[in-house]
């Protein structure tokens, strides 16, 4: 009825999140969204935000569920700040997320939701779509169950099974808005409703309804369209952390001849690696699902005894309970890698928050003098390079190696360069073979690493275990020079790592006013700030630690070129304590513990308050 | 299992270094026993692997010459679970005290025990916790005074033949560390059995429980105080073999031969039926040794080795470049 | 126990907390259930603690306006014997899961059971892990496809009946979620019961294993699949209470009454015969439930506070002053 | 034959050390000479060191079982450096302790066990007695064997019981060479032999014919004595550190009115506590031996919700072990002492070996931020002390707390003064009772601590656990701001126990050259050779460490007042890792990772070599 014209503005990069009840089908609404935004060709960076409970009571606060998604026309590193587009499906899920919208950004709720018991349960005191709550905000009310009824009215599905299509309504609006190709989603409901037709053919309605609506409807007077990214290249997936941890894994079994051996016990948010490995048993790919994280790290050690590459995965409080098993590693010198897919502590904690507070643990939480190097993946699809390296290194140096991610990571999804498989570098594994002069202790000169042996190998038997070992015979020694000197030399391999640590990038500037130090996800946050911080003038760069044990050697002089040393971190200054420890710089913290990750204002806030 | 190439000795599985129990323990025994068995098994030498948790018991694998670990408290089986599901061709056993087993390691017997890992666990039984010098173990009798109970335990025990009957152990047997033909017996059924193995060992520890076994070892009345479990056979024994075993009304009832009762009254010993072995298990006197059970079924290692094949075979070796490029892919130019 | 002062009712027991488990999840009878029958107890509210470990089933106590304590995974056993053990007057309950009880907490559970601490162990069977969104458990059947077995899991399953019976268990019963009057039957004896009891009740999981019990819940067949054990009554079943259990050569068989059989040819079932309950606990169809086992003996918190007793009324109550001077002590001037 | 003249020389300290096979009792001779040592008035120090065998084969290295104790006529801190005496029952325990004997050090032999066979298990090449090895030593060999069985010849009793009692020849002969009163040596015997006449008989008989073999035979030149030590007035005992720990712990629970729970499962060296406190149920001590560490510290937990004292013990491995249940006791802000009797690592290491390792493990071992505060005792009466106050600390601040104290504390004594009774301050612990604005997690102002509620206690029922907690209500919350807000107040709570924390105290003068900081069980080598180093005039002072977390509020200011900070510590610098991360001060380490105390001479060598 209206005569506004459809306008289709560009845009540069949108941020979007997609909020609902655990059961209105949020996270393959922003997850099938992301496929459409990758096909458009742009850079995206994720955040998906579940409840803890399988599924909170409906309409509860505690069952919203939530996916964040950037999508940008150039090279983004984060799932972005505060949304442009709230999709709320239920008064619930606009209360936990306004917060959060930037001033004047567009919110869309689901008209029919918004009864008086839902806005109740969600704790309003009225309507908020009428009441005037949402007044600085753009609001568009759509009724998507009435829509969604409708379009499906003459299918003869019963109304729970219409009721669950509606998420498929706002994703096509939402997919028109942003111009959206929506042909990826209807090829991805064809493989999920192969077997249920009338399903199919309901969702694909809905969609479609939903897109048309956009189009049609009077109540929207733009679309938006961002356009396809600069980047370099090349072939691109989107990956997940979790499941480029997988894959690193692999890789490093392929690339070194060892199968892989991996001992897990399920624990959110780390579950995920242990599900994608069990899918490639087709790569000799053995997984092991312990009765509990002792015996997922003990198996592992049997394995890695045994001549595999032994891996097992968890999150903090599972760590926790592999650190004694994680000592006979480290006095046996037997290769493993044990990931740590890092959630809001202590204890139970936050089970499905993110969180970076897990450093200290892995670096000293050990009876003993009992080093380990670690290893922290910045992106999700640099988990995939991380896990190659946390392998590479566990098997030249023969000794346990820590992999950190986190829940960020771990379900955050980016685009992904898939690299050139040729030109990844095999590793150079020798097992011991020969008979003479063979010692189970008789060190490489270089790495330190001692001979690994696989059990089966004639004239080469040999006992090792947890009480210390004699340099050389590896026999059982309670001499006190021994022990010191193994001590030491315990130290002095996981120090030596050092030389296989690339010398520091420093973003920017290689002096300056100020360097934001980071480890981990924070990766993306801080580089967006600090290119917004230069962008400003300001005398910034960025230097994000890849190995946290051992430091890298030029770490120390890099950063005293500096006036000021920053250390953003979610946790409470975990690494800003081992700076401060190692260089005797006065480095300060920017923390935040909210089981969220930083948004670029936040780190720029605090780029200019140190500046 | 292949022959091994040149005929093994005891002495090819002795090690150079001390042995370091305290003299007369039944360790050196069971050690002993083992040492003249493995040579008869026609496996390579560096085919055995002894992986053991801590304790007395568990310094076994320093003084047996093939590949060893001596791991930490309680963990034997998950370490062995791991090595033997990914190197199905090692010959694995497991040595574990009643501390190591039991208390910090049940959870992981237990757990060896349903999922039929095929490896050999031999528990050595001696009551008490030898090797932090003396406090009551879970199998200590209620009432036991040791340093950490100086008014008696208040524990109830486990019995362990029970505890691995009802975890759904495949083959469940007990000995004695002296015994040493019957021990060996138990050893060679035990590795002859696919699947996880269970042999409790009583095992005396002359220093903080001496004499707990006497009674099942002293000559002059070890054979009115143990009965030897024999597949097929009756439940016979004493000096004389003259006494018995019956069953009356689910009960088992201790009967004099000849007094109107003869052999064929008595239980018959199948070690195929879980539940009279849990019976027999519940015997106080005389004490049943031998293989209480024993039972056919898949083991984990070969259930996880096939899947691996079946995988390659169906889907085909898995390809790197393939995974990596899986789900939806778009190029950029 | 003492009266309580006020009768309480169902609403007494409930927490403001909305019920977080998904909608027709099996929890919601079982925490109805348990509502209903605490009011009964004659127990005051405050002597009441809920103890849990991790999992949907652990969520329990915040549902329970009772004490309680949503622990870790699996750890609930040791932290209720703390509990009980040094406050025996307060009236404690284990909720756990199949993940919890036997997965990470199998070690904790046998023991408990083994020292017959009195606490009552509800085991919310669903043979899945739940909250970490559907692998399997130790309690899945060979074969089940989950997300961490895509081709289906390899390991044999624990029958929790048989592990509490094999562990000492000194009360083991098992019921239905959805099975109001026997499962309340059942935690009021366990409730009577002194020394640590266990209920495994079947629960159904809708999300992640829907209909694992539904041929013991299905009103059209249950009957048929369904045992109910009584003590002293012998094993009856069918719709038409037409199909009994009869026991031959020690083993168990299903027959049809009627023809040539009677119930006075059928098993009668003895709870204080632990062999018989094991033999009952390996039986598949027909699924047994009720009171499997049960004995009395002299638990842990008990004995645990009688030698307190016995150690004061022998060597009078403790004196710092005397303890800090026993020994050689010597003036220094 | 010989007309010498007995001579008795005056002297100010020995140290001496008896060494032998497992089974020839050493540790009963040693502290039997210790019991003789303090009633003779002087100050002690003493440390066993045996080996981690039951009992390793009779005459090898791995079998030999020592105990060395120092005597002075003043104030001593440690059991000594370089042993001024050893007695040396056979070859092996010769081989082993001879490179520690000071130079012309007595060294005495039991020349009946020096066999061709004995001397060749130890390793000598021909028989050190007369090879010459020991000339630069005062030898003096004694047949004990042969003495001990003439002395017993007309008693009838078997060799083997025969043999048993020769270590009482070595006790009689050396309490004569140093004028120590046997008759404490007796009234024990007739204790321990009580229901054995004859082997009481043959025990004393032994001890008398070793003492007079001294006062009769010729070889010996002279007699030593050390005067009484001039120390302060009051009744003395001698005490380990074990007791010492056990005894504080029931002294606290006497002081609080709460009962005392120890959950424990038994590992070196920290089962004396538990086999201690298992013998005093008459001061209604509940003792649980639990199935493993993670159980012993589950079942304290349960006592804390109890509203007992609760507490449990370990060492290293086992202590990794209860590292995911104490982050319950976190978040649940539970009291609830943990004490870790350090020792070798990492993994099983040397069990009967000493370390100061765990310092870090205890600090950061957890996942998430997860603080806990940390007291280390510094003698062996001292951990008394120091576990009375963890146990104040748990209650009053509603934390776990943990207890350092290691295998040299642990198994060394030293004479105590014993506390008044009355004197000790009563603790004042409240148990909310009150239903009135009742909230499980409402703080107390000044120490944030919780309410501690007794289940059982009506109308207070409410539900606690692992999962994050709504301050206040204590409900579950995800919510982003109230994580940080706790994480924040958690860390608050624990750093607000410097309150409690005393100043520190410099040894020396407050300002200098050079600040020798310690924590734990250096506190002796390190006061004696600071008192050395200002003998000699040099400008170093002594600060010894007690709460190492939170540190004192003052320390910084304190150790800025020096010019170096030197810290020793028996690992590779985990207390100067912190000093420097918390100051930004330059502190240097002196690293010993022996499994053996530090002696003063190695200190006093450290302090020139930083001056
Ligand atoms: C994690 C851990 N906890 C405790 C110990 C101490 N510990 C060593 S062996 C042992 C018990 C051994 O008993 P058992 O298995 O019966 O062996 P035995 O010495 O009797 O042969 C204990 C408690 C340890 N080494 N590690
Ligand atoms: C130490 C630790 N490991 C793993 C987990 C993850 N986890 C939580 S519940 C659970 C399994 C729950 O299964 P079950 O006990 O059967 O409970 P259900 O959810 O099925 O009721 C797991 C593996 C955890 N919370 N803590
Ligand atoms: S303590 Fe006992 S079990 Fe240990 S070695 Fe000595 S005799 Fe054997
Ligand atoms: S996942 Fe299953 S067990 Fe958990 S709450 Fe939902 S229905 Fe219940
Ligand atoms: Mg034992
Ligand atoms: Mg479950």
């Amino acid at each position: 009825m209206s005569t506004q014209e459809k306008v289709i503005e560009q845009l540069e990069s949108v941020v979007i999140r997609f909020a609902g009840d655990s059961g209105d089908g949020m996270q393959l609404t922003g997850q099938q969204f992301t496929q459409e935004s990758v096909l458009a060709g742009n850079d995206i960076g994720t955040l998906p935000d579940f409840p803890a409970e399988i599924r909170a009571p409906t309409g509860t606060l505690a069952g919203v569920s939530g996916f964040q998604l950037q999508f940008a026309s150039h090279d983004i590193y984060t799932p972005g700040d505060a949304p442009d587009v709230l999709v709320a499906m239920n008064p619930a899920a606009l209360k936990i997320n306004l917060g959060d919208v930037r001033p004047n950004g567009i919110i869309i709720a689901n008209t029919d939701a918004y009864t008086d018991k839902n806005c109740q349960k969600a704790g309003f005191g009225g309507n908020p779509l009428t009441d005037g709550t949402l007044s600085s905000y753009r609001l568009y009310t759509v009724d998507m169950n009435k829509m969604t009824q409708a379009a499906l009215a003459d299918t003869g599905l019963g109304p729970r099974d219409i009721d669950r299509t509606k998420n498929m309504f706002a994703l096509g609006l939402v997919s028109w808005m942003f111009q959206r190709p929506i042909g990826v989603t209807i090829k991805q409901l064809e493989k999920k409703f192969a077997a249920k037709p009338e399903i199919l053919d309901a969702n694909i309605r809905v969609l479609k309804a939903g897109y048309h609506y956009g189009e049609t409807a009077e109540i929207f007077t733009s679309a938006y369209e961002v356009k396809p990214a600069a980047i370099e290249p090349g072939t691109y997936r989107s990956i997940t952390g979790n499941a480029a941890t997988a894959y690193g894994f692999i890789a490093a079994s392929e690339l070194s001849g060892l199968r892989l051996f991996l001992g897990s016990y399920p624990i959110t948010p780390a579950s995920d690696v242990l599900h994608e490995l069990s899918k490639h048993k087709n790569f000799d790919v053995m997984t092991f699902q312990a009765e509990d994280e002792i015996a997922a790290v003990g198996a592992a050690i049997g394995a890695a005894f045994g001549g595999n590459l032994a891996i097992t995965t968890s999150s903090g409080p599972g760590v926790a309970l592999k650190m004694e098993a994680i000592s006979l590693a480290i006095m046996t010198e037997l290769p493993l890698v044990i990931a740590d897919i890092q959630r809001g502590g202590p204890s139970t904690g936050l089970p499905t928050k993110t969180e970076q507070a897990d450093l200290l643990q892995v670096i000293y939480g050990r009876h003993g003098e009992s080093p380990v190097p670690v290893i922290a993946a910045q992106t999700p699809a640099d988990c995939f390079w991380a896990a190659l390296e946390a392998c590479r290194i566990a098997v030249k140096y023969m000794t346990p190696v820590f992999l950190l991610t986190d829940g960020y990571l771990a379900n955050g999804a980016e685009p992904w360069k898939i690299p050139d498989v040729e030109s990844l570098e095999a590793f150079d594994v020798k097992f011991r073979k020969e008979v003479d002069g063979f010692l189970p202790y008789l060190r490489d000169e270089d790495t330190l690493a001692r001979p690994w042996v696989k059990p089966g190998t004639p004239g080469l038997e040999h006992r090792i275990g947890g009480l210390e070992k004699e340099d050389g015979s590896g026999n059982v020694s309670y001499s006190p020079t021994n022990h010191e000197h193994m001590v030491r030399t315990r130290a002095a391999k996981v120090k030596g790592i050092q030389r296989d640590i690339a010398p520091i990038e420093v973003y920017g500037d290689p002096e300056g006013d100020l360097v934001v130090v980071g480890w981990g996800s924070t990766y993306g946050a801080i580089r967006t700030a600090v290119d917004a911080a230069r962008n400003e003038g300001k005398k910034v760069s960025h230097v994000h630690i890849r190995w946290m044990n051992p430091l890298p050697a030029d770490l120390g002089d890099v950063l005293r070129r500096f006036k000021k040393v920053l250390v953003p971190e979610m946790n409470l200054g975990q690494l800003r304590m081992l700076l401060r420890a190692e260089y005797l710089i006065p480095a300060e913290g920017l923390n935040k513990v909210t089981g969220r990750p930083f948004t670029k204002s936040e780190i720029l806030r605090g780029i200019e308050n140190h500046l | 299992m292949a022959e091994a190439a040149v005929k093994l000795t005891k002495k090819d599985f002795e090690t150079p270094l001390d042995v370091r129990w305290c003299p007369g323990c039944g360790d050196y025994a069971i050690l002993a026993n083992l040492q003249r068995l493995l040579p008869d098994l026609g496996i390579p030498r560096e085919n055995f692997v002894f992986v053991s948790g801590i304790g007395c018991s568990s310094r076994f694998p320093y003084y047996m010459n093939t590949y060893g670990f001596h791991t930490i408290h309680g963990r034997a089986p998950s370490i062995a679970t791991g090595l033997k599901t990914s190197r199905p061709e090692l010959d694995v056993w497991v040595i574990t005290g009643d501390g190591d087993a039991l208390s910090i390691g049940g959870n992981h017997l237990i757990h060896a025990l349903r999922r039929n890992v095929d490896f050999n666990i031999l528990l050595f039984n001696n009551r008490i916790y030898g090797l932090t010098k003396g406090q009551y173990s879970p199998t200590s009798e209620i009432g036991k005074k040791t340093k950490s109970s100086p008014m008696g335990s208040v524990d109830a025990p486990f019995n362990p033949i029970m505890l691995a009957l009802g975890s759904g152990g495949s083959f469940v047997a007990r000995s004695i560390d002296i015994e040493a033909k019957h021990l060996q017996a138990m050893m060679r059924a035990s590795h002859g059995h696919r699947g996880t193995s269970f042999i409790e060992v009583y095992q005396n520890c002359p220093i903080f429980n001496d004499g707990a076994f006497d009674m099942l070892t002293d000559r002059k009345v070890k054979s009115e105080n143990v009965v030897a479990l024999e597949h097929g056979k009756p439940l016979v024994f004493g000096k004389e073999a003259d006494k018995g075993i019956r069953l009356v009304d689910g009960k088992l009832e201790v009967v004099q031969l000849g007094e109107g009762v003869t052999e064929g009254d008595l239980l018959v010993h199948d070690e195929t039926n879980r539940t009279q072995a849990f019976l027999l298990a519940q015997l106080e006197l005389p004490v049943p040794v031998g293989v209480f059970f024993r039972e056919e079924r898949p083991t984990l290692d070969d259930m996880m080795n096939k899947q691996l094949e079946t995988a390659s075979s169906k889907k085909g070796r898995g390809e790197l470049k393939a995974l990596l490029h899986s789900g939806e892919t778009w190029e950029v130019r």
